[in-house]
């Protein structure tokens, strides 16, 4: 794994435990032993490590048991439509470059519905960190084949077995040009957190694929054998080479097995840095005379 | 069609796309607005991407013009498409300029007046072939009195970024032209008018002017997807937003646009999208959100011929339903509606205003025509609008995001609040943004989003009513069709009809009281609109009393002020 | 509420969820229906994905039930939740059964008649603690007369699956709460009526009825996107759809669904989706290529609370202007919507026939309350439905795939079809499918799309008049709300007022005409609808002349006869 | 390259000239010198070898310049709505596995507004050919940037240039899973068309993207410019390698080039199988008798 990065100055600093980030006044809504509660102590935790101001946090997510995830974090928060938190993120990023972004939501919402709009985050390079929390199923819908389902999955619209291809979280996003891409179980917040912590401080849009069981809809994919699925990567790992990425991703597959840690990391200016950079060109700021463009108007 | 009392005068340009039509219109266009003239320019464009049949309308006179008017008084056909698609429309009086020798020979109808000129063969002459257009244009400026000053000058400003030679070459073109044109005897009345005076004027398309609007508004996000006929908003928005120290995205698609501009929005900032009726259809589920979350934000509707692809490239006001029905569960939506470039500008501006103040949704519908048309209107001094800014909190106790208030606006706080921090979302919630999912509490949300509604009707200027007195008809319209019709009801009470007009800019909420006032005043009523159903006049059958009669064509073209008058005196034979 | 004129019963069952609730509400259903008696069960669901508070209410009675009553005659309680949630019902007269001991103990207000049973603890003895709602439903069954023998029957069906020794648990504990409630004084008049006799029926929810109706119309292709609470629908075909060689696919998203639809539609299957309002939104793009396309389609629309994300779990009638407008350009589309589970069948298998018929878009509207409501109808036979296919090309000449017809309507060619090679496209075009953008052909056109609805109304059952002679308080009603109103007008009526019920089916294009002759019947007319803005009341005002009263409710609860009573009461004082 | 398939048995054949496929009923819309006609060619050819019977074949399409295509095709077709080509031909064939259904459509439209899409096409392995007509821009709406336009591209919405990388249909579509996967410049009607022809030979998803340019608004990829870029691949190439072909793709790109010819193919069963398996499975046909059904559903 990488070396430690420095914070972004962008981000507005406190000091904060992770419970500070826990909004209690939502009542409870996962079920008992589900995988998305890991996901929020990892996240709570990189908050905490980063110091994120939460008045400066926006945290946005689409719809699903995983979108839920929001009402339980102290911040400035989205709870979108079904597939769109990316967009939606997008948005509030580029309006307001000062405001760290997370985006949070499952496999259904991330990769079904919202499939559309994740190669253009990935490949404009928006600064947000994007969080899957992929429990190869449709929790909410009370259980429903999502793409990331295993292939024999027999659910509610498919009771006789699945008959596609479950895709790859990690492998689109590299494909896609996600700048920052990292996975882990979400039973495993001490990695969890990490990659998120990484990925938040990473300038450019980052991706983390955390594997979240869901104990009251996929009989599968459990805690267990998510756990014993996940494998950290070789130290050796090259998190420059994208091709490289690749074929462990595309190895681990065939044996049956999910690549842990951060699997690619590559700079390139984030979109909202070129923005700047061409207001700056053209000379742009907010008082700019009106009038002279007006006049372009005249016969 | 004939004589003196016309103070205006249209001239039709027409031919391959490619030919310099266009250049031709706009360049007409900027020497008579220059000169202190009213233009109203209208445009067609092939189907086809390149080639194909173009055309362009210029109206210019020295009263105000509301509309492109009835066909044309002359024809300038740069070949026998251009012909052919125009004979019919050849009546006694008016007049064809035309190439010859070319492809064509025209067949001149018994008192059309006809002048032939030798476009081609004279640019050839002059080794410059793509200056064909300026031999025609420097003939008709002599022919009809266009300002030839305002004429040279507008061209050299244009041509004068492609050097010296460019400019030379194209003014020694529109010279020849003149001195052709001067040869012929003139045999036709046609001339446009004596400016009064010069004018601070601009002189915009309805899609800029929507763009200028916005920068005006205060815009500080722009998200859109290409899209026939409102891609040229963006385009605008493009150039002049990095300049103000805003930001413009182009989404993969229109439902990326509406969800960037919500996010924005979400932000503290003015945001906005601009789209055709296939992008409103696809941002349905995002506009229920915008409701629902309390997020302001303005959608910009550049109308075409409908439904689905239908024409994209053609006129027509049918997005009305979907305007303001167009979302599952009692989503509401503010709708408002240009008649002119003027509008263009202001009612952005309104636009924003109302989106700032009642925190919803705001759609603005423009249509195909308006989008292309130019027309001049007053140098817009921005410092005479009055911007609103959304309701922000003021820190005062424990912050409620839906907080319940008499008028039903609560107070936003923008990320980095200190204490503002709350969840904008979709699900039904409480005061606090929690869902919540009491009848109690989805009752009093409801009624909370809605009440808010209920002032805007007091926000926008009252509507329009043109004419006085108890009228035999009562003319109905809206977006630009109002332009129409303003002209019509002119022609009609010259020759002592009793008529009326009343042109409603804000369709939703509809303005009832103000249309049942109308209506009161007029023993009948007329609602003419380009579309199939007669969407407007669903909306008044079902929100006031009244029982306007239905006037629609939808053949991808405005109505005529001839069209309005014809039929009205057929109501009132 | 007392007495012995009553002849249903109200049971509503409240838990956590995973108590077994659920189960019982099931089985008692079940088993009243065997025996011969009326059923209409109504739940909700928790918003937590597992536990929660679950409710399960069985009205069951000798006479004809539409709709699930007003609350309950009986409650039985499992925990105090389920109590606290209700006690406000607890008016006299009314019955609680609760689990005692237990965590609560609930306070019995006057003339409530109560009785205590050791659910829980009973359970323990019997070494199977999952049983309590076993001993539960024993009590009931003695306390009310609920059909021992029949629940027995459904119980030993449904558990044999899980082995002889589950079933033998099952009854022991429903035996057990047998005995404990019989050693119980009977205190109440409730009972539950005895049978006329045994029926051939079948008991359904909304959602599952949808999906019969559809195999029986011939449903060839189903995609859908999983979306609450309409995600029944595809379960149900899913399920059954392969074993009559159809095909189902669980698509990406809800505009997919529609796409894929629309290329089975064209390759002459008949094919649907189901979806609810959000998803709704999200096709408004392609549903009006389908119009325009003149593509069959039928698509399900099961509303839910709205705007937005909303109340997903909650009722509401809320989409009806959605589904009317919700296309941009004059795009039309025939809605129906459904009262009850047989119309759940039957009008699917119109709505196939019609989309069939008239090549185009038609959505059938049900609603969370139907979704998941259960009722029992006459077992079906399916040869009884007349089903109507396509026009399909003869043959003969040169086809024109959209070729002006007298009634607008032109046959189609399935590909393969031996010189019937044509497109289908968004694009205006002409008969033979070519992009055409000409005023004339846009206008012809738009005339025969929109002239071939004009045979919809012929082609449904006229609207139902539940009534006769002249009324004081005419009643219009839609979707599940029907049901309620034919139990308010039985009350009103029996109490000497003269009111009728209008109960249209076929919201677009709207039978006017049968409207108008409703109208004229009615002193004063009400519309009663589970939404803010009063949608149908809409459609009425703007398509007949026609001004009923708005009485609009959007708690996410349906009506109960008892409100519709008391507001006709109120406003014929 | 692999040797020559055997034509399926689906395919109802007839022996045409490749002009026979070309319905001349259309007035031509292409601007000249358009690279979509190279592309049209390369398809009529294709079919013609094929002898594809045109009364079931289905052409269909989204919106743009490319997706005019089908007006020039003899055959049965759809012009259906900008980026919902793919699902409506998934449509088409699932419910007549018989037809052969080839897609065309353009960058904008399949990666764009249609990039959702286009995952689930290939990972279900849906049995219809894609080409995509990729010259880099949005051509129908007069130029702007598309998801393939060059970065630096000065077009309509981004006069002071674009800010935005790339993306490589070719990379996205062996990371979805297709089955099939070529690449050829469109000029290159004899590559195009025997990638087309064994793209509609191949049982399953088979994915073509010709890169054709546009005179009227793509001034940086003419035709000499995707021309001299296109390379053939080596004669080496393993077609069965996943990550060898993802690797060919990377370099590639990191040099300039593009890689051309078929890049991938790999046998998985196509969704119409399954599904007419699974049908076998339940002992299903048209006349199975709906009462049994609804007896389920006595009480
Ligand atoms: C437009 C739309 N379609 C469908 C739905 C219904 N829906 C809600 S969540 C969901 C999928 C949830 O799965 P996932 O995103 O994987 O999240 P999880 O619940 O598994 O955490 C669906 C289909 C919706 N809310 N909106
Ligand atoms: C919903 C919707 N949004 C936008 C458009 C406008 N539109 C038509 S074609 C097109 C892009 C065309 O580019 P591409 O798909 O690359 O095809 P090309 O014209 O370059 O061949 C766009 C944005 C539309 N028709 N529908
Ligand atoms: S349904 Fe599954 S994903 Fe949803 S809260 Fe329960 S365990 Fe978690
Ligand atoms: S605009 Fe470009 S893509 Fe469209 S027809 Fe012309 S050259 Fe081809
Ligand atoms: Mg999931
Ligand atoms: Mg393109």
């Amino acid at each position: 794994m990488n070396a430690p990065l420095q914070p972004h100055p962008h981000f507005h600093q406190v000091d904060l435990k992770p419970k500070d980030y826990k909004n209690e006044a939502t009542p409870s809504f996962w079920c008992a032993g589900c995988g998305h509660y890991g996901v929020l102590t990892g996240l709570l935790r990189a908050l905490s490590e980063i110091g994120v101001d939460p008045n400066f946090l926006v945290s946005v997510s689409g719809i699903g048991c995983s979108s839920r995830l929001p009402y339980f974090v102290n911040s400035y928060k989205m709870h979108t439509l079904h597939g769109r938190a990316g967009p939606v993120a997008t948005g509030v990023h580029l309006a307001r470059p000062d405001l760290a972004v997370v985006v949070s939501g499952g496999d259904g919402d991330g990769f079904s519905i919202g499939g559309g709009h994740m190669p253009h985050l990935a490949r404009k390079n928006i600064n947000i960190t994007y969080i899957l929390m992929d429990n190869h199923v449709y929790g909410l819908t009370k259980g429903q084949c999502s793409p990331t389902s295993r292939e024999e999955m027999k659910a509610a619209v498919t009771p006789y077995g699945g008959m596609e291809e479950p895709l790859d979280p990690i492998l689109y996003m590299l494909t896609y040009g996600a700048t920052y891409v990292g996975q882990a179980f979400a039973g495993n917040a001490k990695l969890g957190a990490q990659l998120i912590k990484e990925g938040m401080e990473h300038k450019g849009f980052s991706f983390i694929n955390l594997l979240s069981q869901c104990p009251s809809f996929n009989e599968l994919d459990t805690a267990v054998v998510f756990r014993n699925a996940c494998n950290q990567l070789d130290t050796g790992h090259d998190i420059t080479d994208l091709s490289a990425a690749m074929q462990v991703v595309n190895k681990a597959k065939q044996e049956g097995r999910i690549p842990t840690g951060l699997l690619y990391k590559v700079d390139r200016p984030a979109l909202d840095e070129r923005m700047a950079a061409l207001v700056e060109r053209v000379g742009g700021h907010k008082d700019y005379d009106l009038k002279k463009i007006i006049d372009l108007a005249r016969p | 069609m004939q004589g003196i009392t016309k103070n205006d005068l249209i001239i039709r340009i027409g031919g391959e796309g490619g030919e310099g039509v266009i250049s031709v219109g706009d360049f007409i266009t900027q020497a008579c607005a220059r000169a202190g003239l009213d233009v109203y320019t209208f445009k067609t464009f092939p189907a086809e991407i390149k080639g194909g049949y173009a055309m362009y309308q210029v109206r210019a006179g020295t009263e105000r013009l509301y509309n492109q008017g009835d066909t044309f008084d002359v024809l300038c056909a740069f070949n026998g498409e251009a012909y052919n698609m125009n004979k019919a429309f050849l009546k006694p009086g008016t007049t064809i300029v035309y190439d010859s020798p070319s492809d064509f020979t025209p067949d001149i109808p018994p008192g059309v007046h006809a002048y032939p000129i030798p476009m081609t063969q004279t640019a050839k002459e002059l080794n410059n072939p793509r200056a064909k257009n300026m031999v025609a244009m420097g003939a008709l400026s002599v022919l009809f009195n266009i300002p030839v000053e305002s004429l040279r000058e507008v061209l050299t400003t244009k041509f004068s970024r492609k050097g010296e030679d460019v400019v030379k070459g194209n003014l020694a073109a529109l010279e020849r032209g003149r001195e052709l044109a001067s040869a012929l005897g003139k045999t036709d009345p046609w001339t446009i008018g004596t400016p009064k005076s010069k004018r601070e004027v601009i002189v915009m398309s309805g899609n800029n002017a929507i763009g200028l609007g916005a920068l005006i508004a205060g815009l500080d996000f722009f998200s859109a997807y290409p899209i026939t006929p409102a891609t040229e908003v963006a385009i605008y928005v493009a150039k002049h937003l990095p300049k103000r120290g805003g930001t413009l995205i182009q989404a993969e698609d229109e439902i990326a646009s509406i969800s960037q501009v919500l996010g924005a929005s979400y932000a503290g900032k003015k945001a906005m999208t601009s789209t055709s009726g296939p992008g409103l259809s696809l941002m349905s589920e995002m506009l229920g959100m915008a409701f629902m979350a309390e997020l302001p934000c303005v959608v910009v509707d550049v109308q075409r011929g409908g439904p689905s692809t239908g024409l994209p490239t053609k006129h027509e006001q049918s997005d009305l339903f979907l305007a303001i029905h167009g979302g599952h569960g009692d989503a509401g939506r503010i709708v408002l509606s240009v008649e002119s470039i003027q509008d263009c500008i202001d009612l952005t501006v309104v636009a924003f205003n109302l989106a700032e103040k009642y925190q919803c949704p705001v759609l603005l519908l423009s249509d195909g025509s308006l989008a292309f048309s130019t027309q001049n209107v007053p140098y817009p001094n921005p410092d005479n609008y009055k911007l609103v800014e959304r309701k922000r909190w003021n820190g005062e106790g424990e912050y409620q995001r839906y907080k319940f208030t008499g008028d039903g606006i609560s107070p936003m706080a923008d990320p980095g609040t200190p204490g503002g921090r709350h969840i904008a979302t979709g699900l039904e919630h409480d005061e606090t943004g929690l869902p919540s999912y009491t009848s109690a509490n989805h009752e009093a949300m409801q009624d909370k989003r809605f009440r808010k509604l209920k002032g805007v009707i007091n926000d926008v200027a009252p509507t329009e009513v043109d004419g006085t007195g108890t009228a035999d008809l009562g003319l109905i319209a809206w977006g630009s069709t109002i332009g129409v019709v303003r002209e019509a009801l002119q022609r009609l009470r010259a020759e002592g009809y009793k008529v009326k007009g009343f042109y409603p800019k804000l369709l939703n909420p509809l303005p009832a009281q103000q249309f049942e006032d109308f209506g009161a005043s007029c023993k009948r009523l007329l609602l003419p609109e380009v579309n199939f159903q007669g969407q407007l006049a669903h909306f008044v059958r079902a929100e006031t009393s009244l029982r306007p009669e239905s006037y629609t064509i939808c053949g991808g073209m405005p109505f005529t002020p001839e069209m309005i008058v014809n039929k009205v005196k057929e109501i009132l034979a």
